[in-house]
């Protein structure tokens, strides 16, 4: 055991961290708000600069390095409040999936661009009837000669109104049960009959959307696996998902921990500094040990990934303590406000920082797998315990 | 010993009901919410009519209203004006209250000092003339009045006379505004320490409102999730049969249960000015605000991504709820306050 | 709405709380450490003075007083730190199914030596096998002659070691649908067969027991209803026990919320006072507020009773709540003393008291309806969801 | 970067595991509990002979035994006398120890006084001779020897010049007791500024293996409840399938692993003797010893009557938990150490 970098791992976050400094813009205050296309260049930046990719295959444009050095960029990522990204969705789910699933053409068509930013990719795995319940998903593609012809509706599908491509999970055989009658498509967003409609969060701000597939037409071999896979093919879509999502996790966390010292260290609008009052010390200080406990599980996960290949259990519940901790600690800050936290526009306190937060975190219990359905899984994958449904 | 409503009470909260979800059913009160104001700039003449302005009306009674109106919010400034500001007008000011030709509100915080509504205000007056600077102002914009406190006591200022800076709200149908006094006229309402005494019973009322709308808020976010829980299948059962949705429910209900049940008594202790008016009102505030908020989050997540959109009417109650909970400082101050009855 | 006692009731509460200045006995610290037969005295001088059986008609030994009666008694009975009747079974569960189920004949022949504490009654419900599912119970009783004979075994039954009868619920035909065949005995605890072994507590009091019965046999006429009617005589008891408990259980909480204030303004053992402490603070104020919303609950239930007879869905709540409150208040008790509240014997702090209560307290949400069950009732029964089972 | 326990370490987990569920069945603990002392007088030579007391031993390999002495308690003064006097000790009761000779606690509360371990002590020395009343002393009645705290530094006194006074305890496998010394010979083993920091290193220590033994307490009580949770049917099914049940599981799962994770952590920082290591340790202690009392209370709760009852082991290791989260003060007082790093 030992939680020192290595010299080469010292030497990788010394480099990073200055490049950081260096060129790292400033993150937009409000997450769907900020300027997608000076984000798009932020992507090619950090690519140009070998920090995308950095677990991926050489060949791919990755740099073929160890899981520890992903944790070490994220980590100092988010000390440096650099922003994400954009491709998210490329790099945390259809990436690992053309990796794990694609040919050699797919992967070379693919992922370059996806790595540098230049193109941006969706996913649409949730309907309107069918939410957590993916295999009842009846979004459907018929082969008409060389093409599959795609009709139905996705939800949920964050970036997609600005995505190049969608890992899209359609029913290709209505006539076998419903796991084994799907398959897992690569669509072209530009596509005649794709339409996408923004959904607005209670935020405000459009993150996530619906999109609508209306006889759009897509090449027979732009499948991953083959025909009746999208089961398998989705699985290890929503593994990666999960299974990088760890570190990303904490290190936000330690972000949103290190501004809530900040804000409760000011002298707030009353005069007063939140930090005089036990009450806030106290909370303030549980959601700090709350933030330290998930990132060295994760580092216990990491270990267990590195020696086996495989991501440890302990990994599992990260997301869930995460969305929780981001919910308590959004909602202590704006507590820290009075009545002024429901002040928008231009008058609301921290540039409406907290505000946006803490609204986005009530999403944090329901994306990329909703609490009840990590508590599900954990109790029946990690802890063996019979299945209720 | 009688814990229950007057059937006049009880037919108050019918034509009540009804007359909110007719005139602010969901997409009413979003298209409210979102317009340049916030503010249903007809209903007051209504609410004249249906007499919910008169000055006869008990805290009883108006603890009916208030529920309600946490039900279906009402898109005018009724809390602001008959709970906030109502107590402290004379005469004159109170029967135009109740013919429905005045609406006010109270101003108490200032920037850089404690914001409480007891704490001490720096606003001045001299020669009839208010100077100072307000902030946090519940319909601030949306008044003709102001109840302002200042360091001598309480006064009336026209809202003509103020400079007004309203703010956008994430509840949008209770907004709030800075207020600029320099040199307004101002009337005397009260002074020395019967001002401080009516500012006391001002804030117990005020608590109190606030308790009975968040019941009512609650209440709301419950009715969507049971029934959306009945309705909304997955993997091939009503999510309500999953006791992850179900005992969420069931926690939510008890909640609201213990929430109505001291907003009630606090209700009744400032009606019949009770010895334990402070104590009630501190406990309701405290309990039912925070009663509110777990009601919507538990609903919001029960709805899954349905009930994280802007077009669901969910997020309304929610932020309503969070403006309830935040009043005059989070449920923790009020707990202070309950503590140092107890242990003082 | 009016909260304050009528003349009548201002009356009753007033010589009540002078008769218990004057009459109540310091009540032991530890329940099932009391002494027993100073306990029964005391129900007889309780009886005595008429405030045993306050809403039970006259004709069986009561005082056919309204509900509200019960409400003031047991407020002021826990203002006084007096002990509890001891003949709890008897009463809340016991008498009320006599009175709703008896005959003229068993109405006369237990209920007034059941409100003096003369004689003791325990229940039989659950069994080793069947926790929370009072249908699957085996114990079973066959009719020989003019006797049923009685086998099987009840477990969680308190006061059974003192007990001289017994409500059991027995299946009386193994060959109907399982809620069908059960029949609603009345045993004499001291007939042969009848064997009592007491089961210790966390606490390491025996307060429940097992009891086995070994061809017991039972008079044929010692039945409440007809046979096969056990199912729904036992649900009169249940409601019962659920339904006068509410005012019991808050009267107790507000009980624990003196003893709490007493404790956190004393100046602790190593010379702080805990009120001093805004976390204690804010702690104790939050249970002080729980109390009266439990206390006040209680009063619109009761409303809804004197008004329709049937009590309000308001009260459903109260015991989950209370449970919950009663372990978070004694934990905080406990946590004052630091280590100190390890210590047992003549050397504990408070001579014991909050650590038999502490720990007593996990019994809450077990007995009598363990929480999970309670809150399926509220789901289904009170809001309507669709059952989960 | 490597957050795994070497394949020795491992080995030496297994061995240990299998040793104390061999020696500690759960009839023995209880056994052991319910004796006059509490204390497996025969153990501690088997201790010495498996190399528990190896001065070599480094506290990553302590670790492995101090989570495991959690998962299955160990009726002997082990974490008294490695983790709480040991580092105090001079080379020739080092030895001791190490040869399995000698056991030892520190002694450091007194009556009306803070009784932290870093809170100053007012026990005094002259002439050799030490004076003083000492409290709540783990293990006091079970010792060869008290590391005593005084105001100027600390000292070895032995056991037979002390009067002491043994308490029963809630967690019958590890009791407390009163000291008292009346001018008993005493061995100066630190002084002035030395002394704190040898002191703030024992607290550290201690904090580290509290956590670990909550660790195990609570990975014991989570296996027991999903034991049970498959076996145990109610409505005919096993009742691990009610979410109810499966879903207190996960969120002990959750916590256990939180808790795991910084008890690690602090493990190392100790080893290392890293400048996190007082945070480390603070948040360790803070979040296990809870985690532990919440895993304890769920499965007493998922098992229904029967883990509420004095037969089943549940609550040897619930009382056990409670132990560990007094430790020194409850969790608010390490969150408010942690919060002063944070924020002052």
């Amino acid at each position: 055991m030992d939680f020192r970098d290595t010299p080469e791992e010292a030497a990788f976050r010394a480099e990073l961290r200055s490049w950081l400094q260096e060129n790292a813009p400033e993150r937009a205050v409000e997450a769907g708000r900020g300027d997608f296309d000076a984000l798009r260049a932020w992507g090619g930046r950090l690519y140009d600069a070998g920090y995308v990719g950095i677990t991926w295959p050489e060949e791919y444009g990755g740099r073929g390095l160890s899981p520890t050095y992903q944790a070490i960029y994220l980590e100092e990522a988010s000390r440096a409040d650099a922003p994400n990204h954009p491709g998210v969705i490329g790099l945390n789910m259809a990436g690992p999936t053309i990796i794990a699933w694609g040919t050699g053409e797919q992967k070379q068509r693919y992922l370059k661009p996806l790595l540098s930013g230049e193109e941006i990719w969706c996913q649409g795995f949730s309907e309107p009837g069918s939410g957590s319940d993916l295999a009842a998903g009846r979004t459907s593609a018929v082969l008409d000669g060389d093409h599959w012809v795609v009709n139905g509706q996705k939800v949920w599908s964050s970036y997609a109104h600005k995505a190049d491509w969608c890992i899209l999970v359609v029913r290709t055989d209505p006539d076998v049960p419903k796991h084994a009658g799907l398959s897992y498509l690569i669509v072209d967003m530009h596509a005649p009959g794709v339409t996408v409609r923004p959904l607005h969060q209670i935020t405000g701000d459009p993150e996530f959307n619906e999109i609508f597939f209306d006889d759009v037409r897509v090449p027979r071999e732009s499948i991953l696996g083959q025909p009746g896979d999208g089961w398998k093919v989705a699985m290890t879509t929503l593994l990666h998902e999960r299974g990088t999502l760890g570190f990303a996790l904490s290190a936000e966390l330690e972000r949103m921990v290190n501004h809530l010292v900040d804000l409760v260290r000011e002298e707030g609008p009353d005069g007063r500094r939140p930090a005089d009052d036990p009450l806030i010390r106290d909370a303030v200080a549980r959601e700090w040990i709350e933030m330290q406990s998930l990132r060295f599980t994760n580092y216990r996960a990491l270990t267990t990934l590195l020696e086996t290949g495989i991501p440890g259990p302990e990994g599992s519940g990260v997301k869930l303590a995460w969305s929780e901790a981001n919910q308590r600690l959004t909602s202590l800050a704006q507590s820290v406000f009075g009545l002024h936290a429901q002040v928008t526009g231009e008058d609301a306190p921290w540039n409406g920082f907290w505000q946006y937060w803490q609204l986005r975190s009530r999403g944090n219990t329901i994306e990329a797998g909703t609490s009840e359905i990590l508590r599900n899984i954990i109790a029946e994958r990690v802890l063996g315990l019979p299945k209720g449904r | 010993m009688d814990f229950a409503f007057s059937e006049e009470q009880e037919q108050l909260r019918g034509f009540t009901r009804e007359f909110l979800a007719d005139r602010y059913d969901d997409v009413r009160l979003a298209r409210l919410a979102d317009s340049e104001t916030g503010v249903d700039a007809e209903v007051w003449p209504k609410l004249a009519e249906m007499g919910w302005l008169d000055a006869e009306l008990t805290f009883l009674d108006q603890a009916v209203l208030l529920e309600e109106t946490g039900y279906r919010p009402l898109a005018a400034p009724y809390f602001s004006t008959t709970v906030l500001a109502a107590p402290a007008l004379d005469d004159e000011a109170a029967k135009q209250v109740a013919d429905g030709r005045l609406t006010a509100t109270l101003a108490w915080a200032e920037p850089g000092m404690r914001q409480g509504l007891l704490h001490p205000a720096g606003t001045s007056v001299s020669d009839g003339r208010l100077t100072g600077q307000k902030v946090l102002v519940p319909d601030g914009a949306a008044v003709d009045l102001f109840v302002v406190t200042a360091a001598d006591g309480l006064y009336a200022v026209n809202a003509s006379d103020a400079v007004v800076t309203p703010h956008g709200g994430l509840d949008g149908t209770r907004r709030l505004a800075s207020v600029r006094f320099e040199g307004a006229p101002a009337r005397p309402l009260a002074t020395g320490e019967a001002a401080a005494a009516l500012l006391g019973r001002i804030r117990d009322r005020a608590y109190a409102a606030v308790a009975l709308e968040a019941v009512g808020v609650a209440q709301r976010a419950l009715d969507l999730l049971v029934a959306y829980a009945k309705e909304r299948k997955q993997f091939g059962k009503p999510i309500g049969v999953y006791q992850a949705v179900s005992h969420k429910a069931s926690d939510v209900y008890v909640r609201l249960q213990e929430a109505r049940s001291l907003a009630y008594w606090a209700a009744w202790c400032v009606a019949e000015d009770d010895p334990m008016a402070r104590q009630a009102c501190l406990a309701a505030k405290a309990h039912a605000g925070e009663a509110a908020v777990f009601a919507c989050e538990s609903a919001i997540q029960g709805h899954g991504g349905i009930g994280f959109t802007w077009e669901h009417v969910l997020h309304r109650y929610y932020k309503r709820a969070q403006w309830l909970a935040a009043f005059d400082g989070p449920a923790r101050d009020q707990r202070a306050e309950v503590a140092a009855f107890l242990l003082d």
